[in-house]
């Protein structure tokens, strides 16, 4: 199972039955490949479906029906459309559930940067900002440490906010970890580490839960 | 409304204008009206629309010919062009989520003087705006985009103008349709009036100005 | 969402709830529910709603057993108990232009912290709330509206929940079911999953807490 | 022809054709049978519907589908229906050309009250604020005096106002007066009364146009 499975596999332990879940683009999506037996989630796409489905097969696909990337997908049975500012009502009035998304850095006060690396890369956006200000709760999806093994959970981030004091909870591949007021919180590690190791490649300090578990 | 061909339709664009293009990653973009605007090889043009395009679709073709100084829009990564012209001073760019920028257009034609949202708040979104307190919790004063023209992609139209959008490819349309002073759609395919159930109409008649068949189906 | 009796639908709402309900002169309000309700004899309701219903219609049932003790609506010229009440001090009115009150609702729902209205200026709907200026003109201020509970009424649910609206008990209907703690609807019919076209569905089941059949058929 | 009829018929001249038209109840109501030949207009009701049509015949109707005042109405082919906030969308945003209402007074700045009589009729304003405050045009379809015989178009209103300095032209059973930044212009007369009688009947200042003419 690759880095990414890993991930996408824990957060989706995170979800409730009956929740309106939106997944990011890339790692997130992979989100719904592991949706636990007995849950059924209404996922959400802010282009505007409710009830999304899977990725359609090699036999065809309408694409009058795409995602939030603008690839085709398909939708269940009583899935719905509307245009994009219903769609964000949705997600800016506190009616999505969850919202799984990637991120440059995030810092202990659960402010996050995911949008733009000033003069180099500006992407924009997109629904990020209205996701992770409006839903219920955020989830930060990501490795742990950038690809030179840099720290991405930090004091501050130092990239521009693409949201202040807004997630709640940070997925990597060696942990689970909960933003509280009282800083980060160190829920669960990797089989495969140890939370002194979690501690080493983090910036920010952690807090150990009492009883640490492993995913 | 009055139909007509698509180079009619665009007719009186001219160079700075300021126009709205339908769509979400082109899903939902009048692709033949592109097409015309392009031919008129126009100058200074502001584009309000999600996304950039890409580079063979949507507004990403429109860019590349140079005729856009600034662009309006949530989304620039799917169109790696618009990101080098800005770096080169050539396009002015501002960001505005996505939620935001559909909440902007709505009040341009809602008639609303703005909006109080929370998204941006503490981010480089609120700089230089009013920051409103209400109830003891701040909102960001967000402003109504209007613009010269709309280009809308409708799935069916009806001969009154009524318009039906399939799927995805609603997005941004009927907010727009509702936001500029001059309409103009581009539908696959038009039908008697009547033939849209009156509660689908995304779009009333009374909002478009011209209306253009022969939008290319997509299946 | 569950599908429910109308009595167990509306068994949490206690004395002094708030409570949206959709319908426009009793146009599109959910009557089986009102029944409901009636039958708890409840106190101190506020009501949000378009209209103070009629003597014998809608909302106006409900206001006649002296279970209201304020209604916020945009009018209630067709029930003449209301003004009675009002003027006793048995109830406190306080009326809204009818498209902000619609704002007011929809922002409750989208999680908007206002929007700003031309409506009002000058008159006494201005009093007690800020006014704004954008670009050189004044607007009002209004606030979201939010409820404990909404009441709504669909011509068709489906078994998700989805509602579809048919002409125009549509209304304040749709706003409701965004803005309310918890969601009530009662339906003419529930049909299987998938029976409501898509892009005609007005109010996603997301929205939908508790579903009852059984609402009378208009004809 | 009753004065009523004669005020609707004078106002449906006002029309134009492609006009998005809100008629309000009452008397306003009655413009909808006097739409002059060639001229189609589209009749907008503010509990949501564009295309609105006429009052059903005595062989049935649909109550899904009333009017502004809960009574049922007929649609046009290619009618649309909507939510009441997309409903004050078309109204607030400048989309109804002509908007044309009762009125209990108006005043020479166009300021006009139609919703209350404090401490006696207090029906509310229901769309009436919206209406005239975003139409492109408001005509004040209304008899020319009170009951007993006082004016009711006023210096300065005296009931609380619906709207200030929004109303363009109003119309009664004696005279089309229309509302400029220099005062009240009187523009035409009823075929039975002159300018003088008019004035007389008139608290504020007319301006007399050059050439007043005659319905």
């Amino acid at each position: 199972m690759s880095i990414k499975e890993k991930i996408a596999r824990r957060v989706a332990k995170e979800l409730n039955d009956g929740d309106v879940v939106n997944l990011g683009i890339g790692l997130p999506t992979m989100v719904a490949d592991y949706i636990p037996d007995g849950i059924t989630i209404h996922l959400q796409s802010e282009n505007g479906i409710l009830g999304m489905g899977a990725v359609p097969g090699a036999d065809g696909y309408d694409s009058n029906i795409v995602n939030a990337g603008g690839k085709p997908v398909t939708v269940e049975k009583g899935a719905s459309y509307f245009d994009s500012a219903f769609s964000f009502a949705i997600i800016r009035g506190g009616h999505v559930n969850v919202t799984v998304l990637g991120a440059l850095q995030v810092d202990q006060q659960g402010s996050l940067a995911s949008h733009i690396i000033p003069g180099k890369m500006v992407p924009g956006m997109g629904g990020a900002m209205d996701l992770v200000t409006g839903s219920k709760k955020v989830i930060i999806a990501m490795t742990h440490t950038a690809k030179d093994g840099t720290p991405k959970i930090l004091n501050n981030i130092t990239l521009p906010p693409t949201a202040v004091c807004k997630v709640h909870q940070i997925v990597t591949e060696l942990a689970v970890i909960e933003v509280t007021k009282e800083g980060l919180v160190l829920k669960e590690v990797s089989v495969d580490t140890t939370p002194e190791e979690v501690a080493a490649k983090t910036e920010a300090p952690l807090i150990m839960a009492e009883n640490i578990g492993h995913f | 409304m009055r139909k007509v061909s698509p180079q009619e339709a665009v007719a009186s664009i001219n160079d700075g204008a300021v126009v709205m293009i339908g769509g979400f990653m082109s899903n939902g973009t009048p692709e033949i009206l592109i097409d015309a605007l392009i031919e008129k090889n126009l100058k200074n043009l502001t584009i309000i629309a999600n996304d950039g395009g890409t580079l063979d679709t949507g507004i990403g073709r429109l860019i590349k010919t140079g005729a856009v100084s600034r662009l309006i829009a949530s989304h620039i990564g799917l169109n790696p062009l618009t990101g080098q012209f800005m770096n080169e001073g050539k396009m002015e760019v501002q960001l505005v989520p996505q939620g935001t920028l559909a909440e902007q257009i709505r009040a341009g034609g809602a008639g609303l003087g703005g909006i109080l949202t929370p998204t941006g708040l503490g981010t480089e979104i609120e700089e230089g705006k009013q920051v409103i307190e209400v109830d003891g919790t701040n909102f960001v004063l967000e402003k109504p985009l209007k613009a010269d023209f709309a280009l809308i992609r409708a799935s069916i139209a009806d001969e009154k103008g009524n318009l039906f959008y399939r799927a995805t490819t609603r997005n941004f349309n009927p907010m727009m349709a509702t936001a500029a002073e001059t309409v103009i759609a581009a539908a696959e395919e038009i039908v008697a009036a009547g033939d849209i159930q009156a509660e689908s109409v995304a779009t009333p008649g009374i909002f478009v100005d011209f209306l253009v068949g022969g939008e290319p189906y997509v299946d």
